[in-house]
């Protein structure tokens, strides 16, 4: 029946501790795992290129909305852009939110990775990168053709400043949230419902630096205040989003 | 009496806020309450449902 | 000296089931441990539970006499679970998907790589997405993951599901291999694995 | 050996008694700190030389803002412990705290609208204090989705937990990220809820009601928690004596 013979099993004996410590005797490196997750999740989005402009299409399409239903004089539309450029991003972030962990649940993959023996908070946060590369980066790179559109054509540097490390923060919270509900099915009312209210701080110094920016003034204040909430982020949010992934898995 | 619950034309304001939180007080009173003899009645039919082997094992 | 993986009166409930009542078992090195039982009966949720995944409700996890618990990263450093589903990416390449899985536990040469794959029968389809690949081409690749790692304890949810007689024996190979280096199986399953008999032992597990 | 009373209360039966036990002393102590509270507050507390009877809302707006933090407060407080120990009764505390927060959460924002309507003269007024309290109603509306979109007792417990926790810490950052914003936009307003100084006439039957609410919150812990830990434990043992009892 068994290919190999039992009487092989004496000759290997000394082997069993070989065998043993190899498993973490030749672990990769936590960097070099957390390099590799963020190019295969790369790798994954430009397979599906045409996933990756929907967030902005949305982008797009709702600050298109803003002068329809309130009025096309510039005049009126530069008042209101900071705040429209900044619930267009966050909904924007918010959407692509639901497939940050959705497929690599289905799948099994974050199993592999809480199995991993590497420390799953610091792969979710490869995963968070990835995300933020191919959303956040992304928004914050057309936010000033939506501010041009509003008729704002100043401080084009801070809108761009303030809504890439805006959707840094973003994309942590998120992380969170996105993790906790894992394996609900039609979650995503609940994802905005869990992830809106803790966003209200960035959403408040994201548009307050925009707002500065657009009129010229210094907003390096409001822009350190974003910085400090994603440094908080980059430090907590991971270890939060790992302990909920292994309760979804659960 | 009346003028107590008149409180000299600011009564409008004041008895709504205090009907509210006293509906909420008592309606919290009520579900606290329903909450228990719902989850007695549960373990109830689940003891009886259940009182088999394996139970407790 | 204690067993190597040693498994004590594991109670689980999930909700109002109770699945796992009271299972143990003893493993030492070079031996297989055949989880048999009705579809139901929990034999992935003890899979699950002996790798950590599930937290059981009462009951313990030894490995070499310490309760895997006290540090779970360097006991899931020596094992390696695969379920139901190869956790595969179906717009990523058979060898990409291998990389990327393996690469996150441990550096491997791409030459080694191919050699597994190759080992598995994978080689002529190693660069296809892995969304054309069969049923039974997927599971192949997850046994070139198992003859990549070295660690010393396998858990496996139906290993021979969905492999033809050739993928099966494979199996048998992979696992007797492991065994021979002093290594541990837990696999899950009805189909009678093509190994040597006398390591292998089972466990029936009571459907709740 | 000081650590005992810490392993006692993990026990579920132990905890069913206590409660048990205690519920009738804080509800009564609440009933009657209540009363002698709305007393005090509706009769006795001469009228603002200002705001006239309307600042009597105050005895029930601030006992219920208080209770909307106190609550959330234990209920991340227990989540954490829940989480950290993997302690079943701690999770059932945190279960049992949702609906009261939310509730009296909603309670401070109506009673803060009234209020709102005499003092501004609109029904919603963006206000530092009534915007942190609605962002609460919704952190607390999130945990009890969270919750009741899971179905296993253990997951929701465990998930609803974590979410608890990571509210918490990020309450401060609201809090103040919204005083920040107010202070921006409007001139600080003269007429703030609640005043700093407060004739004792005034300021004792506030915190008798206070302390009322913060008893009524034991209370209907107590109760609840009674049925949350029924309804986590399958082994029948004790629960047969605890039922007949």
């Amino acid at each position: 029946m068994g290919s190999a013979p039992s009487a092989a099993a004496p000759s290997v004996t000394p082997q069993p501790d070989a065998a043993r410590e190899s498993g973490t005797a030749r672990g990769a490196p936590a960097l070099t795992a957390a390099g590799l997750v963020l190019l295969r999740d790369l790798t994954l989005a430009f397979r599906r290129r045409g996933e990756l402009l929907q967030p902005l299409a949305f982008f797009a399409i709702v600050t298109t909305l803003f002068p329809l239903a309130v009025s096309p004089e510039l005049s009126r539309l530069r008042e209101i852009a900071p705040g429209v450029l900044w619930v267009a991003a966050l909904l924007a972030a918010l959407l692509a939110l639901e497939f940050l962990f959705r497929d690599d649940a289905h799948d099994g993959t974050l199993e592999q990775y809480s199995l991993s023996g590497q420390s799953l908070a610091w792969l979710l946060l490869a995963k968070t990168a990835a995300h933020w590369l191919l959303t956040g980066l992304p928004l914050a790179l057309i936010a000033p053709f939506a501010a041009e559109s509003l008729g704002v054509s100043t401080g084009l540097a801070g809108v761009v400043a303030s809504v890439a490390v805006g959707t840094v923060c973003l994309s942590l919270i998120g992380s969170i949230s996105a993790a906790l509900t894992l394996g609900i099915r039609r979650s995503g009312v609940l994802l905005s419902l869990l992830t809106l209210p803790l966003s209200l701080p960035v959403l408040i110094f994201g548009a307050r630096a925009t707002e500065l920016a657009i009129r010229g003034l210094p907003y390096t204040a409001p822009l350190e205040l974003l910085a400090a909430l994603a440094v908080l982020g980059v430090t907590l949010a991971p270890l939060a989003a790992a302990a909920a992934v292994r309760i979804s898995l659960e | 009496m009346r003028q107590f619950l008149d409180m000299g034309g600011y009564a409008a304001y004041v008895w709504p806020a205090y009907a509210v939180t006293l509906a909420i007080v008592a309606l919290n009173i009520i579900w606290a309450r329903r909450l228990l003899a719902q989850a007695r009645t549960a373990a109830r039919r689940r003891l009886g449902g259940e009182t088999g082997p394996g139970d407790g094992a | 000296m204690p067993h190597a993986l040693e498994a004590e009166n594991l109670q689980l409930w999930r909700a109002e089931r109770h699945v796992l009542r009271g299972v143990g078992f003893a493993l030492d090195a070079g031996e297989c441990l055949q989880l048999r039982g009705a579809n139901g009966a929990g034999k992935t949720t003890l899979l699950r539970a002996v790798c950590g995944l599930l937290y059981p409700d009462a009951g313990r996890i030894l490995w070499e006499g310490g309760d895997v618990r006290a540090d779970l990263a360097a006991y899931h450093a020596r094992l390696i679970y695969i379920g139901h589903e190869p956790p595969l990416k179906p717009d990523l390449s058979a060898l990409e998907n291998l990389r990327f899985w393996i690469g996150v536990r441990q550096a491997v040469p791409r030459p080694a790589l191919e050699a597994a794959l190759e080992r598995v029968g994978a080689d002529r389809w190693s660069r296809r997405a892995v969304r054309t690949l069969s049923a039974g081409q997927r599971r192949r690749v997850a046994l070139a993951a198992l003859a990549l790692l070295a660690v010393p304890l396998w858990l496996l949810d139906e290993p021979t599901t969905n492999l033809d007689a050739d993928g099966q024996q494979l199996v048998g190979t992979l696992i007797d291999e492991q065994l021979a280096r002093g290594g541990l199986v837990l696999a899950a399953g009805h189909h009678a694995l093509r190994v040597a008999a006398a390591r292998v032992r089972s466990l029936e597990l009571p459907l709740g | 050996m000081s650590w005992t009373w810490f392993h006692r209360l993990g026990s579920p039966p132990y905890v069913y008694g206590l409660a048990r036990r205690l519920t009738p002393w804080f509800a009564w102590g609440a009933g009657l700190l209540l009363l002698c509270g709305l007393y005090g507050g509706l009769v006795l507390a001469p009228p603002d030389y200002r705001q006239g009877n309307d600042f009597r809302i105050i005895y029930v707006h601030a006992p219920s803002a208080w209770m909307s933090l106190m609550v959330y407060t234990t209920m991340a407080v227990a989540a954490a412990v829940g989480l950290i120990w993997r302690m079943k009764v701690a999770h059932a505390v945190a279960a049992s705290c949702a609906t009261i927060g939310a509730s009296f959460t909603f309670a401070a924002l109506v009673t803060g609208s009234l209020w709102g309507v005499r003092m501004w003269g609109t029904w919603w007024e963006w206000d530092p204090r009534l915007t942190s309290e609605l962002i609460l109603l919704f952190l607390y509306l999130g945990y009890m989705g969270l919750r009741a979109a899971i179905e296993d007792t253990q997951r929701a417990d465990r998930a609803s937990g974590l979410l608890a926790v990571v509210g918490v810490v990020n309450v401060p950052i609201i809090h103040y990220s919204v005083v920040w914003w107010n202070s921006l936009h409007q001139a600080p307003s003269v007429m703030r809820l609640g005043k700093p100084t407060m004739p004792p006439a005034m300021l004792l039957p506030l915190l008798i009601m206070l302390a009322g609410f913060t008893l009524l919150f034991a209370a209907l812990l107590l109760v609840r928690l009674r049925g949350e830990i029924l309804n986590r434990e399958r082994t029948a043992a004790w629960i047969r004596e605890a039922l007949e009892a």
